[in-house]
């Protein structure tokens, strides 16, 4: 169990929120939440706001923190305007307030070493990558980029995140922009066109599986952040769990809020959604 | 504000008391450790434990929860690491932090519950046992214990039998049934010291895009505010029938008023499930919230509250 | 949008078709005259009445509801102007508005519900009849009908002979009770040719500052989307038992994403009752969605999509 | 029964929202539902939003309408910030929508000749009875105010409407503005003064109940307009009865959406709450 001690329960204001293609980047002051915020991790806000019907909290990853600046620290994110939810959260004006808690669950792990760094980002996965890159440009990696979406409008991809790249790639089904068809497709050739070490993901569960089969066969490691319907978010609850082979070899349904959202995706037994792997630890006998 | 200092909030169980009639609902708390950073577990009357059953458990597929109006729907299906390692590894957390414990356990059948009672026999820090009848009974083709009075019945005379008097015994009932009450007498003659309700219903939700049941378990558990009238209903019912039996009263509670609600009906502690997913800091508030609206309605102490909307008309 | 027009929106109850789905929820509609001034009758698939009895009543006193979180408490207690003032003034009503009707009849003993079968027989324009069994039986220390196996096959039986083959019997249930398939079969076996699932829950709010129930009669029924996963459950539940039995579904519905689930869980009509206090004309615009929904996954025609989340794991 | 056929629902828009005393004044653009509404009438109101927990309207008595204007037909509430669903209302910015059905209920009647009415009002039940005031001065009536609340705030009167009655009277429970007191202990007075013919009441059940008594003492004829809990607010639900007596003498649980609000006190039982009074047509046999 990996308690993100650093999780804070507080009410923040919305100091910026502007619609960019298919989503909206949000910025929040959040005060010193933005220091201990880590690339992976993520926030979790209430939604609907007094008299509200929807009872859960909504969890969205961190797109990227500022320390200090007109607001003091803020912390960004990327929200699809997709459910009641998220379309309330998106609908808010300039300095409503929203109970936010944060930053909770793991990070991406940054190699001690420069190594060759590819980050594959689905839809709004892209969002925790860009600070990600930020990081292992810091740490001397190159970092090359790999998005995909079902159209132009849902890449998530600013400017400023565009340089900071190496090399940026887009993939998207309808081909309205970028290569068409799927981000897996042109992963090969990445891999061998930058000699990659290390592979971070983050989107759709589905992607994600595909990425850590082709991670596999180039034997190359793969952290992914995952995405499971989560009621809490802290840990208490054990909706949002994914089966996972720990240190010992044993599988467990473990919480990806807690020892997730960032895994080793060698480490996840992936498509077994609707049912209990074979070998898991306490599964059920028949 | 002298006056709120003299406010008497404590509560008791059987012989058992606790400084205040808040705490947590099994299974929404995790193993107490996961809430220790959003409050001290010791300001709160107890943590009751997510139910443990002898063996580890991996719980249902998923997806395992999916929101509904005011509520939501849980297919856990009891994961957790089975007795002997809970016993070695939360119990201690829990009382290197100072945490009153209420231990709630879950069986397949009525030796389980045998065996777990005999496993908490003698462990030291428990301040009561939850027996939590709303599982399957594998030896009757998976019947919900608590949906059947014989089956409970026969569980708490083996946990009573097997305990002795050593710890009170709070019988978690489903409100999944005809006739709440004649379960409740059925597990206090059985030798039930208190009851806990209510425990969630049995509800589906149905993906309209994948059209089929949302939930890996098909069906799950509705709790969150949704039940509250269930709740308050079903305390109320059962604490007219046995005014003595002390009730943890759960299902809904967010707020202090809402607790308040409960505590009227009949409880004499109030659990908070859901509410924590919502709100991390919810039993703080739900507690500093109830004391003030019963110092505003002039009790002066927690006690005098509980079931007071039982009282005569002429009152 | 020609593909709209070739969608086959009908239904039927036993030999009984109906326009469409929609109907509404016994009372939650009024005599039907009051929903008139929003839209033509004529356009659901049906008007159920309010339960009908054979004197006149009063019903509880006030306050008769409580709004709760997603849904609301009601004790009307089945007032209403008696089965002959009924038939002398709503129906001919109902049968100028060009509306189907489907007469719901409560009793307070068996022979009551025998009596209102008799004054049904031979009334022209009536499309079926709905069995509120949720009722107290005085005859039985006031056990609610519904809850009790025996009697509510008493009910049905006596319906069913005194109606003859006349007209479909739909048997509404209640969700109060342990096993409802098992009541479902009871009634279906007693000669039901449908059953309306669900009906109200028990629910109590205690009013924080008064520190008493709420309601007038203490108790009330817990109606509106809160309510929803229970009624989905329900549903599939009794469909999955007896998949030829047809099922006018209800709890909760609010648009047509919440009616869609109840089709397919297994609801071959669904009625809508608490949603028209909020919404005056959430039957038509539930009907509108519904078919939007069903038309853009593909079905053509209504009848293909009830219980369609049943269908195998490989289908 | 009596169904207000003119009831229509439709999304209306805010057009203005201001805080007066412990009330908020509050003007919808409501097309030609303007033409349609009498004093006494009122009008239900969604509220909370989509995801909202409420799922009841809510019912406001309509202050004033305006048939046109800068935004065509206007309807006016005041309305009183008090649980979740008017604090909702009230929180509401200018151009926001709202979804009204209205008018609704039974309306005042005015008397054929003009004749010296008496218009009681307590805490925001005052709104309908400016309407009323008007239509009656246009009738050739004499109307005098009495208006009574628990404290200054709570006595809604706006300037324009103590200069249309030929007198205002105010009394507060606390003595904070008027006569100390409730509006009773100063009705026997103004009776006699003004040789008042007919009382028209609105404001809380105790207090219309105790107006009866007062009428019924001078003999007067008494119209009030009650405030029973309405789930439907248009017939269909029977939760908001209370006992009246019908032009036979019989007595019914009578609809106050529908046979009301506006109601001859003189056929209302008072005082029943609680209770189904012996007599009523189907009460309980024990
Ligand atoms: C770790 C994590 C990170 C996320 N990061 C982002 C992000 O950066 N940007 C973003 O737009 N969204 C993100 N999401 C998804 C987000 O939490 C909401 O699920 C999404 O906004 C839909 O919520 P809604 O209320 O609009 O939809 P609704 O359909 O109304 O949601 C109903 C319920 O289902 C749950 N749910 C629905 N879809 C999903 C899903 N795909 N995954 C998990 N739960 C779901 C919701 O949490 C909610 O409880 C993330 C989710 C997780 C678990
Ligand atoms: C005919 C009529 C006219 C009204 N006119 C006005 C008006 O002009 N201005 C105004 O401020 N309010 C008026 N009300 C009261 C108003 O409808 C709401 O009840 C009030 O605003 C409280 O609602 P809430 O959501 O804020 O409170 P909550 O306490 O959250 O309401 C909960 C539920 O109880 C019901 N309820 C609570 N109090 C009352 C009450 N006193 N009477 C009836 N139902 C109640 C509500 O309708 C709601 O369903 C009127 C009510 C009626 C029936
Ligand atoms: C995710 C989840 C897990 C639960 N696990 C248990 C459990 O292990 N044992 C138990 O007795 N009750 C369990 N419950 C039921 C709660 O303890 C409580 O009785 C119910 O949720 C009603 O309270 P609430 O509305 O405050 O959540 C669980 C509820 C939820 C939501
Ligand atoms: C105010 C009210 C009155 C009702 N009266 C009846 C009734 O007379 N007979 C009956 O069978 N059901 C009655 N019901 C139950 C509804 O028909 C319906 O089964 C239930 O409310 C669930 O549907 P809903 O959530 O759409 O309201 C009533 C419900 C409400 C809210
Ligand atoms: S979301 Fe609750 S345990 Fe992970
Ligand atoms: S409020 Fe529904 S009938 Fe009057």
């Amino acid at each position: 169990m990996n308690i993100n001690r650093r999780a804070q329960q507080r009410s923040v204001e919305i100091v910026s929120n502007k619609k960019i293609g298919a989503y909206h980047h949000m910025v929040f002051a959040v005060g010193d939440m933005a220091l201990h915020a880590l690339p992976g991790n993520f926030v979790a806000i209430s939604v609907g706001g007094p008299g509200s019907s929807m009872v859960l909290r909504r969890a969205f990853a961190i797109y990227r923190t500022h320390d200090r600046g007109n607001y003091g620290g803020t912390l960004e994110l990327v929200v699809a305007p997709h459910g009641q939810g998220s379309r309330w959260l998106t609908a808010l004006p300039m300095h409503a307030t929203v109970d936010m808690v944060g930053p909770l669950g793991t990070n991406f792990g940054i190699p001690t070493e420069p190594v060759n760094a590819l980050l594959v980002g689905g839809g709004y996965g892209s969002a925790p990558l860009f600070g990600l890159a930020e990081l292992l440009k810091e740490n001397g990696c190159r970092v090359d980029m790999v998005l995909g979406a079902s159209s132009a409008g849902k890449i998530y991809a600013p400017l400023e995140g565009k340089r900071a790249v190496n090399s940026m790639t887009v993939t998207t089904d309808d081909g309205s922009a970028g290569t068409k068809g799927q981000v897996i497709s042109v992963l090969p050739g990445l891999i061998e066109r930058y000699n990659i070490e290390i592979i971070y993901s983050c989107g759709p569960m589905p992607m994600l599986a595909a990425v850590q089969e082709v991670a596999q066969k180039f034997g190359i490691i793969h952290q992914c952040a995952v995405e499971e319907a989560m009621a809490c978010g802290i840990g208490v609850c054990m909706t949002c769990v994914i089966p996972l082979r720990d240190a010992n070899g044993e599988i467990r349904m473990s919480r990806s809020c807690i020892d997730g959202p960032v895994m080793d995706g060698a480490n996840v037994i992936w498509n077994s959604k609707g049912e209990i792997p074979k070998g898991t630890v306490g599964e059920p006998h028949v | 504000m002298s006056h709120m200092s003299n406010f008497d909030f404590a509560t008791s169980f059987n012989n058992t008391s606790f400084p205040n009639p808040i705490f947590t609902a099994s299974g929404c708390a995790g193993s107490g450790k996961e809430l220790s950073q959003f409050f001290p577990l010791n300001e709160i009357g107890a943590i009751v434990t997510k139910s443990i059953m002898v063996k580890a458990r991996s719980g249902r597929p998923t997806p395992r929860m999916a929101e509904t109006p005011s509520g939501m729907l849980n297919s856990i299906g009891l994961q957790g690491p089975g007795i002997d390692q809970f016993l070695a590894e939360d119990i201690p957390f829990l009382i290197k932090a100072g945490s009153r414990i209420i231990v709630s356990i879950a069986g397949e059948s009525v030796d389980d519950y045998g065996s777990l009672a005999r496993r908490l026999r003698g462990v030291p820090g428990l301040s009561a046992v939850e027996v939590n009848i709303s599982c399957p009974n594998v030896e009757s083709r998976g019947q919900v214990f608590a949906c059947d009075p014989i089956a409970s019945r026969a569980v708490v005379e083996v946990v009573r039998r097997t305990l002795g008097g050593e710890l009170p015994i709070i019988v978690k009932l489903s409100p999944d049934v005809t006739d709440i009450v004649a379960i409740a007498g059925e597990v206090i003659s059985a030798g039930a010291d208190g009851l806990a309700l209510i425990n969630t219903l049995l509800g589906m939700v149905i993906d309209i895009d994948l059209m089929r049941p949302k939930l890996g378990g098909k069906t799950g558990g509705l709790s969150g505010p949704a039940i509250r009238p269930i709740a308050v209903r079903a305390i109320y019912q059962v604490h007219q029938a046995f005014p003595k039996v002390p009730i943890l009263g759960m299902g809904g509670v967010t707020n202090g008023r809402d607790a308040l609600e409960l505590v009227l009906a009949g409880a004499s502690g109030v659990s908070i499930g859901t509410a924590t997913f919502g709100n991390p800091s919810a039993l703080m508030s739900v507690k500093e919230e109830l004391k003030s609206l019963l110092i505003a309605r002039g009790f002066s102490s927690f006690k005098d509250a509980v079931g007071h909307a039982h009282r005569s008309e002429n009152e």
